[in-house]
């Protein structure tokens, strides 16, 4: 074992070479996430695309209220932080008067499919060229584990004690498939990031959108099946293993809209 | 008791901080007293620490937040360090002994480590720990009485949980035990 | 087989143990000590990685870092491109 | 139901608000998650159904605030709660049903802000609660419980007073109260009556006219007119004015706080009486309507008022209106979260002792 | 010709009997929409259904903000004016505390589809058994014709002087489709009112609606296409003739959901 | 750009504030119609692109006021404008922009409230705009025009103060003031500089820090700095204050009013010289900072106070707080829409005249 | 051809010209005079109507109501049914 | 011009109504006069009515929004009905002659009838009606030249209608023709 320390004074061991280190765009800091949460694993993935394209001078974040509410402490590009549910009007604000920058937004389920359904809809609507992440964890991480618009039937949080009832609340809520519906959407994909080929087809998703948003020709939305291990109350292996069971099936993997398909 | 006591609980969650402040002011309030219970609260509890503030006073309590204590009762390295800072002179600072590394250094406090994991797992049940901790704390700082502690543990605990009322009772009972022999020197 | 290694950075590790799973040679494990967040840490219990990369990939705290024996002056320019 | 004397508990000021609401007979409650309040949706979620309570998880305050509307105008007992940007939001949502005259209990659990702030207790809304957050002549009455007790029987009291005056009541507290525990004994359930409700929207019997609530006049004359019939309720309302005054009688220093600064500053006034500083304390416990009257002639026998609000200086402003010129006010406030010490409170009230002195040679 | 009085009091002429007149459920008053508006003959249209189904003393109606304002001062029910975008909100309000109440909400599509696009969805999501009314006149009339997330590419209203174009004001919004793909909704259609033969099956989705609410099954979800002769810059036989050329085409008329069916 | 004289030209209040904006070099605009202020969004639309100003209709006006965040904070001039229950919607993102310092332009034609209310012209939201209608301690910069000039002129000095103070800088207007056509003569294009602005969100070059705008401070301590500099900056922005005064050197009876209202009181004040009566108005021109010094000053002299507003009275608070008791301060509003007549005004006059030489008898 | 009759609350009648596109017989048209609101109304100029009540059914502001001779007993109940 | 003077031009939609006020507030304001033009606005223009009120002074206009008129130009029945309640002490109503039925009836008005509507046809153009009444509202209330609103009409009409001035100046010197007939006692 090394000691520890700051990783980018680090050199390869005697007779070997790097292979992988995390992007020097993403600060190195702790973060504030629990352990296994599936926000630092995206969040690793958007920077290793700036850093690898090349677009950090030119990339401005978007950061809502959520558990990503402090992502602009460790993303490390010029960022705006939200009120809840606002992300992509306060990106559409800031992409209009720089049509020419990559503007990106990185939501939960509860501010990109709750309060922010509005904005959602209407932004992809209008066709605004920039990304959206989009973290679906199935409940409010930040807030305490509280159902989100996309919590499974029967699933309990602290807000549906006795697990989530139709009657009484509604059912889940597949806004992506909503959100490939409109004519805004250019790049729509639904990707997880639990197991390392997730992670790999993941980043590939995100590569495409960042490429596209150049095309300036509509919406790229992606959303991450995600795990939230103190919400759900598990370990986080076995979060991943109730996101394969329970999430899966309901929010299934693949791209809803591809740019010249469909 | 003359005065108002205010401790801080602190440690990692799922380490029973919180319940431990609560039993101990419930059973407060059983005895009469005024109580005011609160937890640290929000997304620094995603950092993994816990922590709540008992205040037990013979008249009305002013602020339930406050940043200068009688006494600690920490269940991490973070805690003691945090808090040890924090403690009035002549406080007492009362940590597990198994989770802290660097123990707390000041000179005007009192300074207990109680070894209540390893305890707990000798009991057979790690999540008492937390009781001893609260047993070797009330034996230093009789603050309440142990029949109090367990009335208000039988109404905090749900009645499916009743069975357990005797283990914890002993874990109070293993704290106290504890303190005495620190003090006599046996343990450490 | 390819020689790799891998450094965690422990005092950021949350020990959450998606690494050793991801792991297709078994070889990591948590600590026993905890680092100063409480939390036990990631290890490399073997000498069989091979540099495979995918507990990196999993890694939601970014605290992995790969090395691996060049395969040859081909494969190194490619990765440092 | 049995009114079988209650047996004190210790609960969370969030917790033992909520159980008072399902006790109040509340028929529904509709809000969204935010710290530090959720453990009031939470709790009813769990509860609620016990009592035959609706409860539902809005998909914003905007549509909470407006589910309130429509629930509340059909007649119902109905209550939403959140914390400081989501209260801002709903405020549109507020002036219309002040308007429309729905009664309903609004809590907001305040946090320190502005904008995303911080979840820590603060008492920066006192303007919006007190002035109206929203647009055009309207009140909101507002009560500011200073301990867990009065956040349950606060409640009553909300319900009581809104359904009196057809306003919607509003419960200003903040994060300490909603998350500490403290000895609570709850008000029994089935205490307070259901007032019949003529106006509302139930389906309109054959023969009476319909019933419509609307905030909508379009010609200026009858706006006006709804206007005045407001502000009479307004005067009207200013009898239910409430404060609770603390050794004022022969204060100096006359210390006026609210909700849980009031309690810090009690206990100033304690630390000053033990210096031989006489030092009072008037808590205003309606914020609206507020107890001017108390205010002034309490203010009239003191030589210093000093006001102690955790934000940076609002409630003084109707300290000052109400003292109007007669006595020096003072202030000392923190923000952000923090909440003042005794000690700090002690310092300025010492320091306006002395500086009165030096004047008075 | 008769001289002018009010209607109920009127008797056949001899030989004759009455075969059409009025609802008694919509007071007899002058309405204050622009001629030939669109918004008058679905106010009547609802009133019938009402009073043929006899249930004025079960209904509760939300008017929202938009030419239809006034509704209540048409529609002989229990009516609550909703905040502008708000009406389906408040109707949950209602309807949650009186389950056995049949409740409606009658809005515009600047209201339903613009500021009110999270509770519209939302609502539908968690299958409120209300019955929308929803109205698309393709602009905003009570404001004095500014752009309506319906309003149609090219189409000009005061605030697209140039036309409506996609790039800068983003594409019409069909949100009776997207409803249409929510779980929670029940009954979904789109008629029109500009013809007798419209208005005939117009009333049948009506009828329907309103039966289908006591099922309990979810939301009942009518678009009506309509005009705005004022908006448009039309008499009302253009404004007509336009919607048919021009409306249609973009939002066709039939169900696109009905209970058993799907 | 070339700065030849304008000619005057007859033009509504609506638009000359649109067409000032866009000679004030605004980036962008987002808002929502509301009536009476949709011509501000219509006349954009048409005129915008000529000016390469982007102007968008917004959803809502809650994302109107979130694309002025975005679009203020990546270093735009922007803008956006509504009217009473619009601006309602506003407060949440209000309070963010204070707190992360976008300077901006937010315009409010107020009309009739509370609630949907009426759309004639009002002043019901001045507790609103200048006490803060969203959560915390913020305020902004609120200018009150009196006239369509002032409609045009204040676009410019918003901008001024805003970019200056880093603060969202506010328009309260009226109905009236927003519909009517008077004679303006507008401000030349190019003539107000747009400062830097190292803190916008650009994009991060190399070699410097990158740039967060936020308003979430979890630690208090870091919340109250936050909150400390904020007060700093509002204590600063007292020397802005401005107002303008009309015949106050002698008057017995100081009219105190502002944007439409001060007009009539000018009125009144004529017609009360006429009879004898010396009166005279102050008329704040600045809301926020409020110019207290210079209505004590006034009120000084005078022997009686009258506020006339269109409303229940809500700067009469602030004329209160300044006077401090040393004059009696009188209330004169009508509500609703209607606009209080000179001759209304004037017998007010005329009553506190008579009132106050009878107590001298 | 069955014979019907039209009333028109001329007071209410905007003019809209629905009901004279919508009457199959051709038989409406607007009034040279204008109503208290400054509306030309719609008349019946012919008396070939049919009481059809497609009229009716088009009239946006409800001031208009049909009058038939009735077909026979039976069709009299269904209608008053 | 001694003192102001507050006129209401009020009709239906689509009459010109706020263009004719519009263009006699332009030609004050031309000949340096201070004006106030204030329209009705909302939905009360969707029951088809249109109004402004237009004031003109030597001195700074208080309110633009007034109840009591100088004069008023009506060009539809309800507006005589409305208006005529409003008008000052020997105020002027001036109405349009085809479109009211029943004329107004305060004795201390004068009270003028202007076929402006049949004039406007037998000059081809139905639309110039207002620029008519206009025409013979300024031959009885000279508020401003006619040069003024010639220049006013130069401003207000776009580039591409000013082929129409022509035609508008004729029209108001028909509508002046017409009072002067009309007081020569030739028409009616
Ligand atoms: C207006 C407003 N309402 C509520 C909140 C409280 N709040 C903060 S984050 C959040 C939801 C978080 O859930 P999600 O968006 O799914 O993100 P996650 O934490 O799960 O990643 C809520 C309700 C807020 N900050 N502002
Ligand atoms: C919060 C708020 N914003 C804006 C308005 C102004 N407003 C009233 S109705 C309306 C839109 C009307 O359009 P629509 O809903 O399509 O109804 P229509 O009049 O076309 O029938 C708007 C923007 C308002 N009353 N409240
Ligand atoms: S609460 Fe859930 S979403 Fe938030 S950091 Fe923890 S695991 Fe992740
Ligand atoms: S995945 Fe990362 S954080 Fe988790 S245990 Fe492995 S190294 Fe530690
Ligand atoms: S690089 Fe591959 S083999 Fe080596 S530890 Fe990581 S997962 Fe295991
Ligand atoms: S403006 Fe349009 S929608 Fe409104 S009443 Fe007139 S025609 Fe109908
Ligand atoms: S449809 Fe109705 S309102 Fe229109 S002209 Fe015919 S009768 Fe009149
Ligand atoms: S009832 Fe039929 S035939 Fe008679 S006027 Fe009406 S449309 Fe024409
Ligand atoms: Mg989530
Ligand atoms: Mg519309």
């Amino acid at each position: 074992m090394f000691e520890d320390r700051k990783m980018e004074t680090m050199t390869a061991p005697a007779g070997m070479e790097l292979v992988y280190r995390r992007p020097s765009t993403l600060v190195d800091t702790p973060m504030h996430y629990c352990p296994g949460c599936s926000h630092g694993v995206v969040h690793r993935l958007i920077m290793e695309v700036v850093e690898e394209t090349g677009i950090q001078e030119k990339t401005i974040g978007v950061a809502p209220v959520g558990c990503s509410v402090f992502a602009y402490n460790y993303l490390d590009v010029d960022m705006q932080e939200a009120p809840h549910g606002r992300a992509t009007a306060v990106a559409t604000g800031i992409k209009r008067v720089h049509p020419d920058k990559i503007v990106f937004t990185y939501q939960g389920d509860g501010d990109l499919a709750a309060i922010g359904t509005g904005e959602t809809i209407h932004t992809v609507n209008r066709g605004e060229s920039i990304v959206v992440v989009f973290i679906n964890n199935a409940i409010y991480g930040m807030t305490g584990g509280q159902m989100a618009p996309t919590t499974l039937l029967g699933m309990v949080t602290s807000t549906t004690p006795f697990g989530r009832e139709q009657p009484v609340m509604g059912y889940p809520l597949k806004i992506t498939e909503l959100i490939a519906h409109l004519p805004g959407a250019y790049f729509v994909t639904r990707q997880a990031v639990h197991t390392t080929a997730h992670v790999r087809k993941a980043k590939k998703a995100l590569q495409a959108a960042f490429e596209y948003q150049g095309h300036n020709k509509g919406t790229c939305f992606l959303e991450f099946v995600s795990n939230c291990p103190s919400g759900w109350k598990m370990t986080p292996l076995e979060a991943n293993d109730w996101l394969e069971k329970n999430m899966l099936p309901m929010y299934p993997l693949g791209d809803l809209k591809v740019p010249g398909r469909n | 008791m003359q005065r108002s006591h205010e401790i801080i609980f602190a440690g990692f969650g799922g380490q029973g901080i919180l319940s431990m402040g609560q039993i101990l002011g419930y059973a407060a309030m059983i005895e009469g007293k005024e109580v005011s219970w609160m937890p640290s609260y929000g997304p620094e509890m995603r950092g993994g620490t816990a922590n709540c503030i008992v205040i037990i006073s013979p008249g009305r309590i002013s602020s339930p937040i406050i940043t200068q204590f009688d006494s600690a009762v920490a269940l991490n390295q973070p805690s003691v360090e945090k808090f040890e800072k924090r403690l009035k002179s002549n406080g007492l600072m009362m940590y597990e002994e198994s989770t802290v590394i660097t123990p707390p250094t000041r000179e005007d406090l009192r300074i207990l480590s109680i070894p209540a994991v390893s305890e707990a797992i000798a009991m057979g049940k790690k999540q008492v720990a937390n009781m001893i901790m609260l047993g070797a704390f009330l034996s230093v700082q009789p603050l309440v009485r142990k029949e109090s502690v367990m009335d208000a543990l039988s109404k905090v605990l749900p009645e499916r949980h009743h069975h357990l009322l005797p283990l914890n009772e002993q874990a109070l009972d293993v704290g106290k035990g504890l303190v005495s022999r620190i003090e006599a020197g046996v343990a450490h | 087989m390819i020689k790799g290694t891998i450094h965690v950075s422990i005092d950021i590790c949350k020990g959450c143990e998606l690494c050793i799973a991801a792991c297709p040679q078994e070889s990591l494990a948590l600590s026993e000590q905890i680092n100063k967040k409480g939390y036990r840490y990631a290890v490399l219990i073997k000498d069989n990685c091979t540099g495979c990369v995918n507990c990196a990939l999993v890694c939601p705290d970014a605290v992995i870092t790969v090395y691996r024996e060049p395969k040859s002056a081909k494969k190194r320019e490619a990765v440092e491109a | 139901m049995s009114h079988k004397p209650e047996q004190p508990r210790l609960m969370k000021g969030n917790e033992a608000l909520a159980e008072s609401a399902l006790r109040a007979g509340i028929h529904a409650y509709f809000g969204y998650p935010i710290t530090p309040q959720s453990e009031i949706l939470e709790y009813l979620t769990e509860h609620g159904r016990q009592y035959g309570c609706v409860v539902l998880q809005a998909e914003s305050e905007i549509a909470a605030i407006n589910m309130i509307y429509g629930a509340g105008g059909a007649g119902g007992r109905v209550m939403t709660s959140s914390s400081s940007p989501g209260i801002s939001l709903m405020q549109e949502g507020l002036s219309y049903m002040a308007c429309a005259e729905i009664p309903c209990l609004v809590v907001n659990v305040n946090r320190g802000g502005p904008g995303l702030g911080t979840i820590q207790p603060a008492q920066g809304d006192y303007f919006q609660a007190t002035k109206g957050g929203g647009h055009g002549d309207y009140r909101l009455i507002v009560l500011a419980p200073s301990s867990v007790q009065e956040m349950a029987d606060f409640v009553f009291e909300g319900f009581r007073l809104a359904e009196k005056y057809r306003n919607p009541a509003f419960i200003l507290t903040d994060g300490a109260l909603g998350q500490m525990m403290e000895k609570v004994i709850l008000p029994p359930a089935g205490s307070l009556p259901h007032p019949e409700k003529p106006w509302a929207t139930v389906g309109k019997p054959k023969h009476r006219e319909r019933n419509i609530l609307t905030s909508l006049h379009i010609e200026s004359e009858k706006m006006e007119k709804v206007n005045h019939r407001l502000q009479e309720k307004y005067t009207a309302l200013q009898r239910e004015a409430r404060h609770e005054a603390f050794q004022t009688d022969d204060a100096e220093v006359l210390l006026v706080a609210y909700g849980l600064s009031a309690r810090i500053c009690q206990k100033a006034m304690e630390l000053a009486r033990e210096k031989g500083i006489r030092a009072g304390v008037l808590r205003p416990i309606t914020l609206y309507p507020f107890p001017s009257k108390a205010v002034a002639g309490a203010a009239e026998q003191a030589s210093n008022v000093l006001v102690v609000e955790l934000n940076s200086g609002q409630m003084i402003e109707d300290v000052k209106l109400a003292v109007n010129g007669r006595r020096p006010v003072h202030f000392k406030g923190r923000m952000g979260g923090i909440i003042i010490s005794p000690e700090e409170v002690l310092a300025e009230i010492e320091h306006i002792v002395e500086h009165t002195q030096v004047e008075h040679v």
